[in-house]
């Protein structure tokens, strides 16, 4: 080749170690660890075994962490998934009152999920100059509404039939089943989206879509997916939530959404897109559930609890940014 | 009472790990037309960045009129009288062009914008251009050239006494840079002192009376443009010596690769049908919006074509989707690096592998160590100045970064391979390079379709030349009867075949 | 020349779209209700949807600089519940100075949030989910807990929304005082006009000297100080103040901005936009029960209605756009 | 780094949150009860909270009032595992769902903590006793009766709920229809319609709006819900509506608008802070273990006088505080400073 040079270009990565200690993830491991202590002091209640048996109700949420964090990866937002969680609860709870096989109840929660996240995924792949925000705003009203007509005016189902969702509540030892599959899913999306070509691609959609578009990448299909995807999770954990309650109501996982969308951020995944991994964002949602569980044993008052949240919240992303023009001062 | 009206003196200008400027100077004489030249990231933007108080110099002093001066921002620069026009336009596009034209310098009465005067103060310039549009249109609907002469106006509007023009050709085409000859000459008349930065030799000569030179963020030296031959300036900004600067290699043209039959797309193009042999360099030119980088987007897949048959290697082809183009082997380079061609938060090394990270990977999970080598290897064979593989494309130059656009054009299977002005914004030594690539693919035995406005590159590379305009294709000229004259023709053969005149 | 001219007729009648869509809902509503189109009940349509009206206007200077604030009705609350509870334990009485104290701590709590997001950088949604948290809770804690401050306690001040001033509604002299300045301010002011060049070109806008963080700032305490507004107006209007007042409001005020054509991505959106958007979103509340629909239906065609009229918004801009092709000269 | 200075901050808070006990003798002497009340914010669950505490703390009793982070089941859910991790002797509730919250109150009760549960009953696998504020049918009868007596004993009426899933307003409909469909005396009342306002002041308004555009006729608005019946009265007196309102509300917030040429001539509460006080008297003494919840079950509420435990409506027990409290222009003043 002409005007070649010879020069040599380095392919070797930096020593990985070194890496992770020093990210946002390393750091969040540390906070973790330094929450746990915090509660093990400030609640004589606080251990292993009542940790773990208070987690399944907040676990269930987690499971919208994972593919929120695929959509704030993309950019965009699915404020929706609330609602889809009701839904899935609701339609499965229905289901289940039938008599039908357990397993009939979980595809149904699995398939009304589905159903929810591709429409939402049609609306936005098929009207891409819609933003993402004010369809899943639109359908989060639709999708409770749909609920609130299914429930009708008792605007509540309880399920007669609970052979099957007493199983899922079920332990080995005292590990709830949830934090299996929680973990087992948790694997497959942080290695899906860390490692495969398909996670690739959603930080390059995220990054920039236009050359992510001219270089091949199928943009509106991997969207639609990943809201598919986002509503089979919402079926999950509308499933965990009918499990845990035995039936579905109008108020069903209002708020879950805001939930999910905080645990990513402080776990370090931007709402900007292209940035962030799913290992920050499953510590912090343990962090996130242990420090709720500690404050709750001392009966902390809820709002006190979500101040504080939201404090953290904002300096988990205020504080980088605020060290790091600091130091670019100190340095001019 | 100075000589000159604008002198700079050992300006340094440090940025976190860089210095962009090493105690550069420079002297711009009142009335005078003064051409900065050098490569791209030899710190003529920042140097411009310093004039206007955007950045401040760590080092040096700047006078003004022989008064030392000291900016504290863009407000100060734009007070004493110096206006810039820069190289990306920094337009509004939501709003209007008087509002565009006026931004910073409103005409304000009791604390209330005065619509009514700045739309008849805004039209006076824009007549004064001879602009062909109204100053109530909207930014984002004006085309490239247009929104230039905007930005032209705006510098008008503040009664600069210096103008800097950063690149203004850089997006127009023949037509539209002699317009802008004949404003910058009208300026000059009118006693306005103008710094024209520039990468094409004939602006320089055409306008420019003295012209200095930057490299490597230092000063090289001011020469008078008579005094300078061609081969001494590039010498000058280069460093070394460019023997060809269009390396056409002699292929034997191949059997058909590629053929567009009655392509339209409404609104864009309508009826183009060309086609490219193996070997074959098939330049496409005509003027900025006469539809080519539409014609291309749509045979690669990128926007959907309204009607047209494609047939590749005598084979009738349907792509709906960038990755069936990719997987047929017809490869886009695309016009804009920035937005369409590479992620610029990106490593060099995902940016390259990024369409064919499927191909290597182990059942869906990406194939790391192999994709590193890949990268490594097709950086260095189109020879790009980069450290490690990691490094993000922001950092760096424009000739560099296109050239990791062919390494990761490389890293596919290709039969064609279209580039769309592969060096727009590319410093003259890198041309020289990517020009040498392009020649080698050639001399490979792929197709090429090189679209660009740039008549010297087109003439210099081509092997057929096809004119567009307006969205229809005007003509077809082989390397041998093909002159600028002849292009020019067909390019502005506006009307001729269309119904009706526009407007 | 001539497809510029169309396409500036369509980005200029986005408003005329906007007018004739809340004529057809007008007249559907008359049609179903005949009671609907009565000066009352207009009158009524605007007041009790006037924190959404008010609001709108903050939030489409924080969208034009391509921002969002979801903290909006946690800072109504604050300053509503606060005044309430300064109201009923006699530490004020004078109205005018209630509302000077809602929009104060409105106006603290927006500065805050403005400083957050552009001195640390931190993406709008993020920050003010965060503040939604907290000046919700602090809402909580003023009101002890949990008190409500009822129509008996907030004595002159509950009187306040049903005054009138030259035969018009107190509280719609404040909607129409507001949307005049601001028609002024965004339209013939330098700073005005300075948030659109923010949200249209923020790399050219610092480039020719405009300060955008302050740009920023100043969004977010001006939406910061209409919200502070509109919890005084709450607690005016409903002559009550609850710790969780006005919770989720703030998507009715982005769906209404969304609704009146203003860009979530920036730079785009009028006034007379975010109050048409406003009044369909408006009609639509006061329409659904008044044309017997059931309660039980209600919310979800509130949801499909909205997601109609920005879908139908969007098919016509295409078709608008493809027709500006279509008369494309080749 | 940061972090540091974020828990520090935290540690505060949480000192903040955390109260500590006061010790006196009494029946709920050592014991430990908690109350989870609907939501926080809610003025109404104050007044019967208050009183619990200040009751069983009299007693000997530690209290813990815990709120829930949203007026929802699934906030009930996490705060009552807070609770059973927490060794408590009772919990008191408030449900916001008649049957989310048995799987949580069964492990309770499995955990051998009693479950008592006062004004909003989970049903009657969740919780051992329900305080009932006014017998259910007894509410029913006297909101039947003052619709009778302000519409003159005919015409059309309406009523404006809180939410479509609230199980306290939704027995007393129920019940309100059935005593109409029962007694021929309200044959001329026409029930036009059951609207939602959500317990939000914006919505309540538009639904009384709605109600009286679309019925003119509308004689009577009754609203067993404390938002509505402040919005409803606020927005009939604003207007100067013929239509009457009454219903279930709170003196403090209803004193503008009671009286016989006002918005709303006579309205219903019960004791709330008596509420309070039984639900205190009845945890402790199942606690104690004087009583097991079981019907027939008697035991003696401090001033309040003895109770006897009933069957409820739904198949559990209850025991029912009294008849609810009519308030009218005449004692509004008086009650309006108390609650």
């Amino acid at each position: 080749m002409a005007g070649k040079s010879g020069r040599s270009i380095n392919n070797v990565p930096e020593a990985p170690l070194k890496k992770m200690i020093l990210s946002w993830e390393g750091i969040l491991v540390v906070l973790l660890v330094l929450v746990n202590i915090f509660c093990a002091f400030y609640s004589e209640f606080y251990n292993l075994s009542s940790l773990l048996r208070q987690m399944p109700i907040y676990l269930a949420e987690v499971f919208l962490l994972l593919p929120m964090a695929y959509i704030l990866v993309l950019g965009e937002i699915d404020i929706s998934v609330g609602s889809i969680v009701c839904l899935t609860a609701t339609m499965s709870c229905i289901v289940c009152n039938t008599g039908a096989p357990f397993i009939v109840v979980i595809l149904t929660a699995l398939a009304v999920g589905a159903v929810c996240g591709a429409v939402n995924g049609f609306i936005l792949t098929r009207f891409t100059e819609l933003p993402p925000m004010i369809v899943t705003l639109a359908t989060q009203i639709i999708f409770r509404g749909i609920a609130e007509v299914v429930l009708g005016s008792g605007g509540s189902i309880s399920a007669t039939n609970t052979e099957g969702l007493i199983l899922l509540t079920g332990k080995v030892g005292q590990v709830p089943y949830i934090l299996f599959l929680l973990v087992v899913l948790a694997v497959i999306f942080a290695v899906v989206l860390g490692k495969s070509t398909f996670g690739r691609r959603v930080y390059a959609i995220g990054t920039n879509r236009l050359t992510a578009h001219y270089s091949g990448v199928h943009v509106q299909k991997i969207r639609f997916i990943i809201y598919t995807v986002m509503g089979v999770c919402s079926g999950i954990c509308g499933l965990f939530l009918l499990s845990s309650s035995f039936g579905a109501n109008t108020t069903t996982g209002k708020g879950f959404e805001m939930d999910a969308i905080a645990m990513a951020v402080f776990g370090g995944i931007s709402s900007t897109g292209g940035k962030g991994n799913l290992a920050g964002g499953i510590i912090s949602a343990f962090i996130i559930v242990c420090l709720r569980v500690g404050l709750g044993q001392r009966n902390v008052h809820a709002q006190v609890i979500l101040l504080i949240l939201g404090v953290l919240l904002i300096c988990a992303v205020a504080l980088p940014n605020i060290i790091g023009q600091a130091r670019r001062a100190v340095k001019r | 009472m100075s000589d000159y009206i604008l002198e700079l003196k050992g300006i340094t200008k440090i940025f976190p790990g860089v210095k962009a400027l090493n105690n550069v100077q420079f002297q711009l004489k009142p009335g005078e037309v003064h051409a900065l030249m050098g490569e791209n990231g030899a710190g003529k933007s920042t140097f411009i960045k310093v004039i206007t108080g955007v950045h401040k110099a760590e080092e040096g002093e700047m006078f003004l009129e022989g008064k030392k001066v000291d900016f504290k921002g863009p407000r100060d620069a734009q007070a004493a009288g110096i206006a810039a026009v820069y190289q990306h336009p920094t337009s509004y596009p939501h709003l209007t062009v008087a509002e565009n034209i006026f931004m910073g310098h409103e005409i304000v009465k009791r604390g209330m914008l005065q619509w009514k005067t700045m739309n008849e103060e805004a039209n006076k310039l824009l007549q004064q251009l001879n602009a062909d549009f109204d100053s109530t249109a909207e930014m984002g609907t004006l085309s490239v050239a247009q929104q230039q002469m905007v930005e032209i106006a705006k510098a008008l509007s503040t009664n600069a006494k210096i103008i800097i023009l950063d690149e203004p050709t850089a997006a127009l085409t023949k037509r539209e840079s002699e317009e802008l000859y004949r404003i910058v000459d009208k300026l000059k008349e009118e006693g306005v002192s103008i710094i024209f930065i520039s990468h094409r030799f004939e602006d320089m000569y055409r306008l420019a009376s003295r012209v200095t030179v930057f490299r490597d963020s230092q000063y090289i030296g001011t020469y008078d443009v008579n005094g300078i031959t061609n081969a001494d300036l590039i010498k000058a900004m280069v460093g070394r010596e460019i023997t060809e600067l269009f390396p056409k290699p002699e292929v034997k043209i191949g059997k058909e690769m590629l053929r567009v039959e009655n392509f339209s797309r409404t609104g864009y193009f309508r009826n183009v049908s060309f086609e490219v042999h193996a070997g074959e360099i098939v330049g496409l030119t005509g003027l900025v919006g006469a539809g080519r980088t539409e014609v291309v987007e749509a045979v690669c897949g990128i926007t959907k074509p309204d009607s047209g048959k494609v047939y590749l290697e005598g084979q009738e082809i349907h792509i709906h989707t960038p990755s069936e183009a990719m997987d047929k082997g017809i490869i886009l380079l695309p016009e804009d690096r920035q937005k369409e061609g590479l992620i610029m938060s990106w490593g060099l090394g995902r940016n390259v592998t990024l369409p064919t990270i499927s191909k290597y990977a182990k059942s869906g999970f990406d194939n790391e160590k192999k994709e590193r080598e890949l990268s490594k290897e097709l950086l260095e064979e189109v020879d790009t100045k980069a450290v490690d593989i990691f490094q993000p494309a922001s950092s760096l130059s424009g000739g560099n970064q296109q050239k990791v656009v062919v390494a990761k054009a490389l890293s596919q299977e290709m039969k064609v391979v279209i580039m769309d002005e592969p060096t727009k914004g590319v410093d003259v030594g890198a041309k020289a390079e990517i020009y040498a690539i392009m020649g080698d693919l050639a001399q490979k035995g792929y197709a090429i379709i090189l679209i660009s406005s740039e008549m010297p590159e087109i003439l210099g590379m081509a092997d057929r030349i096809i004119v567009m305009c307006n969205g229809r294709k005007t003509g077809e000229l082989s390397r041998e009867e093909a002159t600028q004259e002849g292009i020019l023709e067909l390019a502005m053969e506006k009307g001729k075949n269309a119904g009706k005149e526009a407007r | 020349m001539k497809e510029k001219s169309l396409l500036k007729k369509i980005t200029g009648s986005r408003e005329a779209l906007l007018v004739v869509i809340l004529i057809l809902l007008f007249a559907i509503v008359t049609a179903l209700s005949p009671s609907f189109l009565t000066p009352k009940s207009l009158m009524e349509v605007l007041k009790n949807n006037s924190v959404t009206i008010i609001m709108a206007l903050g939030m489409l200077c924080v969208m034009l600089v391509g921002g969002i604030d979801i903290s909006i009705m946690s800072t109504a609350a604050l300053s509503g519940m606060t005044i309430g509870m300064l109201l009923k334990y006699e530490k004020i009485s004078n109205t005018l100075l209630a509302f000077v104290i809602a929009i104060a701590i409105g106006t603290l709590c927006g500065a805050l949030i403005g400083l957050i997001i552009s001195r640390a950088d931190v993406p709008p949604i993020i920050a003010t989910m965060g503040f939604m948290y907290i000046y919700r809770a602090m809402a909580y804690l003023v009101s002890n807990g949990g008190e409500w401050a009822g129509a008996a306690t907030l004595g002159n001040y509950k009187d306040f929304a049903n005054k009138s001033f030259l035969g018009v509604n107190s509280i719609l002299w404040i909607m129409i005082v507001c949307y005049l300045f601001f028609f002024i301010f965004m339209k013939w002011t330098r700073t005005g006009r300075k948030i659109y060049a923010v949200g249209s070109n923020p790399n050219a806008a610092e480039v020719s000297g405009i300060n955008v963080k302050n740009i920023k700032l100043l969004v977010y305490t001006m939406m910061g100080f209409l919200a502070g507004l509109g919890g005084a107006v709450h607690v005016a209007v409903y002559a009550s103040a609850m710790p969780d007042l006005q919770q989720g409001g703030e998507m009715n005020v982005i769906a209404a901005c969304v609704i009146g054509g203003v860009s979530m991505s920036g730079g785009r959106g009028t006034v007379l936009g975010a109050l048409l958007g406003a009044l369909i979103l408006a009609t639509i509340t006061r329409a659904l029960p008044l044309v017997g629909v059931s309660a039980l239906w209600q919310n979800m065609i509130k949801g499909v209605l909205i997601l109609v009229v920005v879908v139908v918004n969007v098919i016509l801009q295409r078709i608008a756009d493809n027709n500006a092709l279509k008369g494309r000269e080749m | 780094m940061n972090k540091k200075l974020v828990s520090a901050i935290l540690c505060g808070a949480m000192v903040l949150g955390s109260v500590m006990p006061a010790a006196a003798a009494g029946v709920g002497e050592g014991q430990k009860l908690a109350m989870v009340v609907k939501s926080a914010g809610n003025a109404f669950m104050e007044l019967a909270a208050g009183a619990f505490k200040e009751t069983a703390e009299a007693e000997g009793a530690t209290v813990e009032i815990v709120y829930p982070e949203a007026p929802t089941a699934d906030a009930q859910i996490k705060v009552l595992d807070n609770l059973i991790s927490q060794d408590f002797d009772a919990i008191a509730i408030s449900a916001n769902d008649v049957n989310a919250l048995q799987a949580k109150l069964q492990e309770a009760m499995d955990a051998g903590i009693k479950v008592s549960s006062f004004d909003s009953a989970p049903n009657p696998d969740s919780r051992q006793i329900f305080v009932n504020q006014a017998g259910t049918v007894e509410v029913a009868q006297a909101l039947m009766d003052a619709v009778l007596d302000i519409t003159g004993g005919e015409g059309q009426w309406a009523i404006l709920s809180a939410t479509s899933q609230a199980a306290n307003q939704n027995a007393w409909i129920d019940a309100m229809k059935t005593i109409m469909e029962e007694d021929d005396k309200y044959s001329k009342l026409e029930l036009v319609e059951v609207a939602y306002g959500d317990d939000l002041p914006d919505k309540s308004t538009e639904q009384t709006a709605a109600l009286l555009q679309n019925y003119p006729d509308l004689k009577v608005i009754c609203a067993p819900t404390t938002v509505g019946i402040g919005a409803a009265a606020k927005y009939l007196q604003d207007n100067g509506a013929e239509c009457k309102i009454t219903g279930l509300g709170l003196p403090s917030e209803m004193k503008e608008y009671t009286g016989d040429d006002k918005a709303c001539p006579y309205f219903y509460l019960w004791n709330m802070e008596g509420l309070g006080t039984l639900t205190a008297y009845t945890t402790m003494a199942m606690v104690a273990g004087d009583i097991t919840g079981a019907a027939g079950d008697t035991y003696t509420a401090g001033e309040l006088g003895d109770y006897e435990v009933v069957e409820a409506a739904d198949g559990g027990t209850e025991v029912i505080l009294g008849a609810p409290m009519e308030f009218n222009g005449e004692n509004i003043e008086e009650w309006a400073e108390i609650f």
